[in-house]
């Protein structure tokens, strides 16, 4: 047993991060967040992405696919969910190999959730599953345009539901990050706040949530069990959404302010738990397993 | 121990309730939330009609221009003006709730007089100029200065989370006119001084919050010009001045916020019957469960009231108390909301998503929870300050 | 409207305290508690108690008893919750004036609860409800012996969750004031513990469900309603429950210890808590009546 | 990443569970909790077991007499133990696991000679000496002196929490042999000494949990002499030893207990199955959800062991992440357990009800959570310390 990550899952976790970092910048992010009402999605990244290997990751190298595993594409999927990278990622990586043009960023594909919710309908090339009827809605989060379909149909699929947890852990470690990093930087009463308990023991336990939800969806990904990825995805969306509100409150004043990327994670975190299956079912699914 | 409105009390609710019953239907519509003076025009207003009708500073001393109304008559007030639907204090709030009892109880007599009615009668608008972006929770670190020039002092700095800023007339504001030494802790140093807003070298700059809605500002202060005269309280003897002023509590800060709470819940209960939700148990309780939090947060503030009404007033540090356990079930009650709509919670045009995020706030404005439980455990429960 | 108390409400809240503080202080307590395993009834307190109409408070005058109401017998339960008075005494306060004697604390009665739960039957004259085919059980609160009933009946008797609620209140109260005070004698680290952020919120919180809770058990008393009193009993479970939890926290190691009354009063609030209506009875009827 | 045991992993657990199975069966009845001696006895017994069949000391270097396995070999061997309902270490807690290992890494060849392979083959019982009623989480700041006489060291203090000093051998003992002073800080100043139980002045009195217990006691000790020889590492170097001690961390710690607790829960669901509380849709699904939580810490166990298998057993601190978590869901088990039972959560001889007595001390023993927490924050996440 090694459940660590492999040298080369490590260069491909750094890659990926530096890509994005390279790429998808905070000056990115805040450019869509501060823009128009309506963000845009950028082609030329997307297809950046493609030539990276994002969505062809785990496509057989016979196929043009890079023949990577599940492991891979979640450390994958936890890097666009730190750097908070728009766009319907988990439709299109998903759609590999399926859709023309998905593997190389060319075709955008989006998905019906299981819940009728619908990302990035406008700018998308191809829908999955039946968006007839779907109405725009004003979405939550700046960064993900919204339709609601009727009623969505069919069971979450499973696959869908731990690359999206991989991003709420990247969402979830990033939360972290931010809070310490203030924390450290910010002085109230002579010194930084950091050093105060309270505010000490808050970003702890983000750590705590975030290293759980980490061991939860890094095993997901190794046994592609499907009760194992609602586990995951339970753990995952509490540590996204927990962290960010967490981090907020570290932030004081400032966290409530559209500048901060605080409410930006927040709200990516609202949207992702909305998707795949809800808490109730998960905990429903482990009562009736024991 | 009793819960029974008095004879007088009854008929003062009976008085207000026709009032408003006869007034609401008058009122011109509501403006638009981006329209400032839309707003300030129509807050003004309502503020002149409660002033016509001797509501106007119900709870401000007679001699000040109120109505020295009790504790309890201020808690039906507040308790009828939310059930009726009427409007909410908007602009008038830091004249009627801030500045305006801080003169009242320290300015001079030509302070009274020249500030006082025009809140009273709904002329003239307030806003509060005290955090600043590297003061919020330690207040008194603040650093905007004032700098005496023969009869007049020049204010140079930058204040943060100013409601209402855009369409004051006067800024309650706390400047240091001696700067912190070793012999001068922060506390001391600071004046309280009436800007006038229109003051060459003010510039206001609206604050986006991440609900997306610009209800504060930002204000930076250029060498402004500010008159000794509008100094109340001496020199340097701000903070106390202040505090007066923050811990005018009677126990009715939250009256109209948990009246609401239970109205919302009620809402919420039928929106759940209405789309399926009800039947999840765990929701369902989790319903019912906050039907119990602010039924107990009602009787909460009704005991706060009764001790305020007993004691005459006096601060009380059972606010802290109070905001604590409610703010934390006000978040609680959006977090449920957004359970009952399920994906129509992404939905911001859909009734409590935006209540939701202003939610976000209340465990940080007017004291982080962290500040409070600081306060109840260092000035209620007597526990010694960290070193 | 005066919610507070009156100036003989505080003069019956102290004449109580000072009555139990000489007759059932810390070493009568301790007396019991590292007693031999079955805690006895002082009957003899017992009396005096009654004669100082703790049990015929609510009586009318006219029937030889104090003439007082609801809000007064929670005040004086309140306090025997504070002092962990052991003993039936909600059941034989509820019986004064309907079983002989009970009134002046000459006969001691119990009563079965809707759990089927039989507190001090051994040590009780009269029981009310049927306790046929009861069975002893070794109580986790080693000062209140206990027997299990075979599935208690009907409904809980307000009144009894009303008291009961009181006690939880007064044990919530004490226990607060328990942490505060080890807070301030125990030194770690150079400085009292209760100078550490943590600690002190730990006591905030405290004082903040005990606060709410009093709000609370003294609106039911003066409303008598019952969906009321159901709201006081959650509220004061949960305060005395939660209150004594910390309250060990807080005290460390020393609390885990059975020389701390600490456990005496996380066992009674256990005790007490199951007892009446379960908090999911309470919030469904709460719920219902949205 | 990667989650397949190895196969040679495979066949430790094979060759393990073989004769577990054939063990198992032929150990004497288990002792009452109350007799010691029989405790001691049985303890050992199974240490002897172990040493025979080449288990003992499985995680031990192999130049100290252990078997040097891997943290993987320890995982597997702790689930393996567990899952068969082999006795727990007992008695040999603390010569295995924390005075062994230190001596086994500061002490001197004649030291290790004489104290590793009593240990191992389960001769004597170690307890450990470290708390003291004034010096709990601030371990340091403890007080039992040690007073250098000749070649022996004169010691007196109490201490509290030592387990099985009753039928203890030696007793790791921190002592202060250096006064705190300005120069010399509370960390300096402590040694560490192997102290023979039997030695004139030791006075051990049970010490009663709330569980009702005697599982630890206090220790009294009045001019103590101890030889100087007994001293493990340089005189006032004990901190340090001790910490290597403490840190001893291959992610195991908890490997017993989380394959416990996913048993209790399953009967749990059995029970409450049978009992008719099954229906209680809140209940099952807080049940659910502690399914969820053991299972995640389970895989937290195994990427904790991994990670210590990498970096050849370095100490870590995610021990306390794991800790704090762990410790809260097991208390979360215990209670959802009171739920299950109903009123038969007060009866203390119904299985469950002692356990979480017991589970009281799990935020509180081996570090508070609010230790744990500035453990975290400060050597994690890197957050200053506090003024």
């Amino acid at each position: 047993m090694d459940f660590q990550l492999t040298e080369d899952q490590r260069a491909l976790q750094s890659g990926v991060r530096e890509l994005l970092a390279g790429r998808f910048g905070r000056e990115a992010l805040r450019a869509l967040a501060d823009g128009p009402e309506q963000p845009s999605l950028d082609r030329e990244l997307w297809r950046e992405l493609g030539a990276a290997g994002f969505f062809a990751l785990r496509l057989p190298e016979r196929d043009g696919g890079v023949g990577l595993g599940l492991p891979e594409a979640v450390l994958a999927f936890e890097e666009a969910g730190r750097a908070l990278l728009p766009g319907p990622l988990v439709a299109t990586h998903l759609a590999a190999g399926e859709v023309e043009g998905a593997a190389t960023g060319d075709t955008v594909v989006t998905a019906v959730d299981s819940s009728g919710l619908v990302p990035w309908l406008d700018a998308s090339d191809v829908v999955r599953g039946d968006a007839a009827g779907a109405v725009p809605t004003r979405s939550v989060d700046p960064l993900t345009p919204l339709h609601r379909a009727p009623a969505g149909v069919g069971a979450p699929d499973p696959l869908a539901v731990l690359l999206t947890a991989a991003e709420q852990l990247g969402s979830s470690a990033r939360s972290c990050e931010t809070a310490v990093r203030y924390a450290r930087e910010r002085s109230q009463f002579g010194q930084p706040i950091g050093a105060f308990q309270a505010v000490k023991h808050l970003c702890a336990q983000m750590l705590v949530r975030t290293e759980v939800a980490r061991a939860a969806v890094y095993a997901a990904a190794v046994t592609a069990d499907r009760a194992e990825i609602s586990a995951a995805a339970l753990l995952a969306d509490e540590a996204a959404v927990q962290g960010a509100r967490d981090c907020l409150q570290v932030h004081g004043g400032m966290g409530f302010t559209w500048e901060a990327d605080v409410h930006l994670h927040l709200k990516r975190a609202w949207l992702r738990a909305a998707l795949g299956p809800s808490a109730g079912a998960v905990e429903e699914e482990w009562a009736a397993a024991l | 121990m009793d819960l029974a409105y008095t004879e007088e009390e009854e008929e003062f609710r009976a008085r207000l309730r026709a009032w408003l019953a006869d007034v609401l239907p008058q009122l011109p519509p509501r403006p638009d939330p981006s329209d400032w003076p839309g707003r300030r025009a129509y807050d003004l207003g309502w503020q002149r009609r409660l002033h016509d009708a001797g509501y106007a500073g119900l709870h401000w001393p007679v001699d000040a221009g109120g109505q020295g109304a009790t504790p309890t008559q201020h808690l039906i007030y507040l308790e009828e003006t939310e059930r009726a639907g009427a409007p909410y204090v908007g602009a008038n709030f830091v004249g009627l709730l801030h500045a305006g009892p801080t003169i009242a109880a320290e300015g001079t007599p030509e302070q009274r007089r020249r500030w006082l009615p025009p809140i009273l009668r709904g002329d003239e608008v307030w806003c509060q100029g005290f955090s600043e972006p590297d003061a919020g929770s330690d207040l008194a670190s603040l650093r905007t200065r004032a700098v005496r020039d023969g009869d007049h002092y020049v204010v140079s700095g930058s204040k943060i989370w100013t409601s209402h800023a855009e369409v004051a007339d006067w800024c309650e504001l706390l400047v240091r006119t001696s700067p912190v030494t070793d012999e001068v802790p922060k506390h001391r140093g600071i004046s309280w001084l009436a800007l006038p807003m229109d003051a060459p070298g003010v510039t206001v700059r609206p604050l986006r919050t991440l609900a997306g809605s610009t209800e504060f500002a930002e204000m930076f202060l250029d060498e402004v010009r500010v008159p000794v005269g509008n100094r109340v309280g001496d020199e340097n003897d701000g903070w106390r001045v202040t505090m007066v002023t923050l811990s005018f509590e009677r126990g009715t800060a939250f009256v109209g916020e948990v009246v609401a709470c239970r109205r919302t819940l009620t809402a919420l209960a039928a929106e759940a019957r209405k789309n399926g939700r009800w039947d999840d148990a765990v929701l369902r309780r989790r319903l019912g469960r906050l039907n119990v939090e602010f039924s107990a947060l009602w009787r909460l503030t009704q005991w706060n009231v009764s001790e305020a009404q007993r004691t005459g007033g006096v601060p009380g540090t059972g606010g802290s108390v109070f905001k604590l356990r409610y703010s934390h079930a006000r978040q609680e009650l959006y977090d449920t909301a957004a359970e009952v709509l399920g994906p129509d919670s992404l939905d911001l045009d859909r009734e409590w998503n935006l209540d939701r995020l202003s939610s976000l706030s209340y465990t940080i404005a007017a004291g982080t929870s962290q500040i409070q439980r600081n306060i109840v455990a260092e000035r209620i429960l007597g526990l010694p300050k960290g070193r």
